[in-house]
């Protein structure tokens, strides 16, 4: 496979030495879903030295439609994502070094999974993760990329720790969820001209073209034909908690992060969002029974049935997930719902 | 006269891409506020602006003939 | 899998009735390199009805840095790439009915292969074809979506014969060639920006959603983070000869075809383009030493020393191949080469 | 004044992605040429341009404050 990277190298931003760099870097993705698929498969085929992938999920019929690394046996088989996708990265290309994390990115373990590496590719679901992933970055010093998308709608923006403002310094505060693609739809074209902003902002990185990165937040709408590129430098605050001058990195403490419990014998988890949260019960109401989901509620409740659990959500963003023990399970369930 | 921009969802909200407004001299948030009087279903909570293709803050003033532009932050992925 | 197009049916502008229309339909998408692989994954995983694959080349390694469908195996057995295409997507998505056609994309061809076609996707890597496929589209009244894509640089066009102007409206002619990705590389997230705006028109024309194509040309480059839509209604010619008043379709006229001959006895071909051309002769020499051939000339010609072929290019366009009988291997070389 | 813009591979012959120039009342065709004496690296044939964000053919005409952008058509894939 001598000749696997030469219409690459001959991109003359990249080169032979910027491959020799690429080659040299180690890749931290969190997540494995659409976004995580599409990221992965680029960097794997690019010729990544090291790729460690992070997934608490596994693989479903309703991911197919999107997430590119995933075929019908890997939903007959369940394999968790982080799995399946390392499976099918080895065939593309046996060179890279993969390695794939089953577990929940909460910040104790990203703490232990960010030693050594280049670069944080953000390939989740929910803003609670992001606004880790951002402190992180910043603790370590190490880049990385925002990638979001729902509907036709997408957005990206690269956080260099030193010279652009973070993710903070933009949201100043974890949005209140509108949409999520388990609520407002996704298409697989939002996740590819993500995955494709994503991808080149790294490439860059990697390859060390430090001029060359974006410095504006990009947001699309595919299906609207919209697209607009925000010059965020005014956006950078001193005063910020993640990457000011006295940062307390917010999103790695413990107070600050979302609480699941196991509510004994109940066979039921608590869920508590780390703010509290007004829930628009009438719009969320419509999107669960648009997704097919039985909703009953009332001012103070909604109650949601699922499968094999029942969901039920308080408008402060408290929930109690019936039928499971599991943390994990819980917390993807309520995410997904919720963001 | 300004110009004010709807991104994604917030475009269905309104029913068009662009609306023209006289905002001269009022606050990112004043506009908000106008937006939501106007338009019962627009939702701009934590919704992002940008003023003239920059990030704008809530108490950044547009000046005339600024345009003003809204854009949701999403978490799916 | 009852459950696989949930995600995109909750789209709104999709729904339940847009995903039947996506599964009734029929796609003919010529190419099955960079741009075929990712439009051909994201209609099949979107559901489509049937997707006929035309492609004249097989996987090769240097494929394999941007060409998403294809693994190490597919070059050990060097597969051609519309059957290898069509093995993956048959396991991504077995509802779809894949056709793979293993043939040169000629005018003759594409006049057999359009019946019944509601959309053609254009993942050629030469305008030759492309004019074809635009002649085609105008005769028998199917849309088709340009992309191509060379470096960091990419752009696509939505064409609705009696609606927008034609790719040829726009061109004029056949832009004589000054990149390909042999000759100036290609970055794999060039290549899905393309792929997502590719199929993004592609799902609202399936969907019969015309008030949401769109009626721009985009160019971007996700290096030179450069994006710009231009506005192309202006364009429309009425004596275009290929959507105007009096269509000739030029591009379906044998005249106006490249000429392959091959030269009796002598192991060669000889390649003539339609129309005279005037090479930058130093420029080329430069890019094809760049690419490791070895590359000598005087103003007259340039030799280029392949690995079994011998290429012989003259300053108007014309060429030998030697080493080689084979009228679409010559074709490829010469295409590969000067676009 | 006018703006010129150059995409892609046309920014590295030019150096920069925006010049300012005066070239009103010329033509599309005029401006390449010009363009084409200041820059020798540059190869504008076969270019597609753009004045303001539109389809425009060699005849038409630049106005006052218009912006012309040049887009070279590519052919891989």
């Amino acid at each position: 496979m001598d000749d696997r990277y030469s219409r690459q190298t001959l991109f003359p931003s990249i080169g032979k030495e910027g491959q020799k760099k690429i080659r040299s870097k180690h890749v931290l993705m969190i997540g494995a879903g659409a976004l995580g698929s599409g990221n992965g498969e680029l960097l794997t085929r690019a010729g990544v030295g090291k790729l460690t992938i992070v997934d608490r999920d596994y693989v479903e019929a309703s991911n197919l439609q999107r997430q590119q690394l995933y075929t019908e046996q890997d939903v007959v088989d369940k394999l968790p994502k982080a799995a399946a996708a390392a499976s099918r990265l080895k065939e593309i290309n046996s060179e890279v070094n993969i390695e794939a994390v089953i577990t929940d990115a909460t910040p104790e373990k990203l703490e232990e999974l960010v030693k050594g590496v280049d670069l944080i590719i953000d390939a989740t679901d929910n803003f609670e993760t992001r606004m880790a992933i951002n402190d992180i970055s910043q603790k370590h010093q190490i880049p990385w990329i925002y990638g979001a998308c729902v509907g036709s709608f997408g957005m990206s923006l690269t956080i260099i720790p030193g010279k652009t403002p973070c993710l903070n310094c933009i949201l100043k505060k974890i949005p209140i969820q509108g949409m999520t693609c388990d609520t407002g739809g996704i298409i697989a074209p939002t996740v590819q001209m993500v995955v494709a902003h994503q991808s080149a902002e790294a490439m860059k990185i990697l390859v060390e073209d430090w001029e060359a990165v974006r410095t504006s937040f990009v947001s699309f709408d595919v299906w609207r034909n919209q697209y607009t590129s925000m010059k965020v430098v005014k956006a950078k605050d001193e005063n910020c908690l993640s990457c000011g001058q006295n940062p307390t990195y917010p999103y790695l403490d413990h107070e600050n992060i979302m609480k699941s419990t196991v509510l004994c014998g109940r066979d039921t988890v608590q869920i508590r969002p780390p703010k509290q949260q007004k829930l628009q019960f009438t719009v969320l109401s419509q999107q669960l029974k648009a997704l097919g989901y039985e909703v009953k509620g009332n001012p103070y409740l909604l109650s949601v049935e699922m499968n094999e659990q029942r969901l039920v959500i308080f408008n402060d963003g408290r929930a109690l997930i019936h039928g499971t023990n599991d943390l994990t399970q819980a917390k993807t369930i309520y995410q997904r719902l919720l963001g | 006269m300004n110009k004010v921009l709807f991104f994604a969802h917030l475009k269905d909200a309104v029913g068009e891409e662009v609306i023209e407004l006289d905002t001269n001299g009022k606050s990112v948030v004043e506009i908000k506020e106008l937006m939501k009087e106007k338009y019962p279903a627009l939702n701009l909570e934590n919704v992002m602006a940008a003023i003239n293709e920059e990030f704008a803050s809530d108490e950044d003033i547009l000046q005339a003939g600024d345009t003003i532009a809204f854009i949701p932050p999403v978490s799916g992925g």
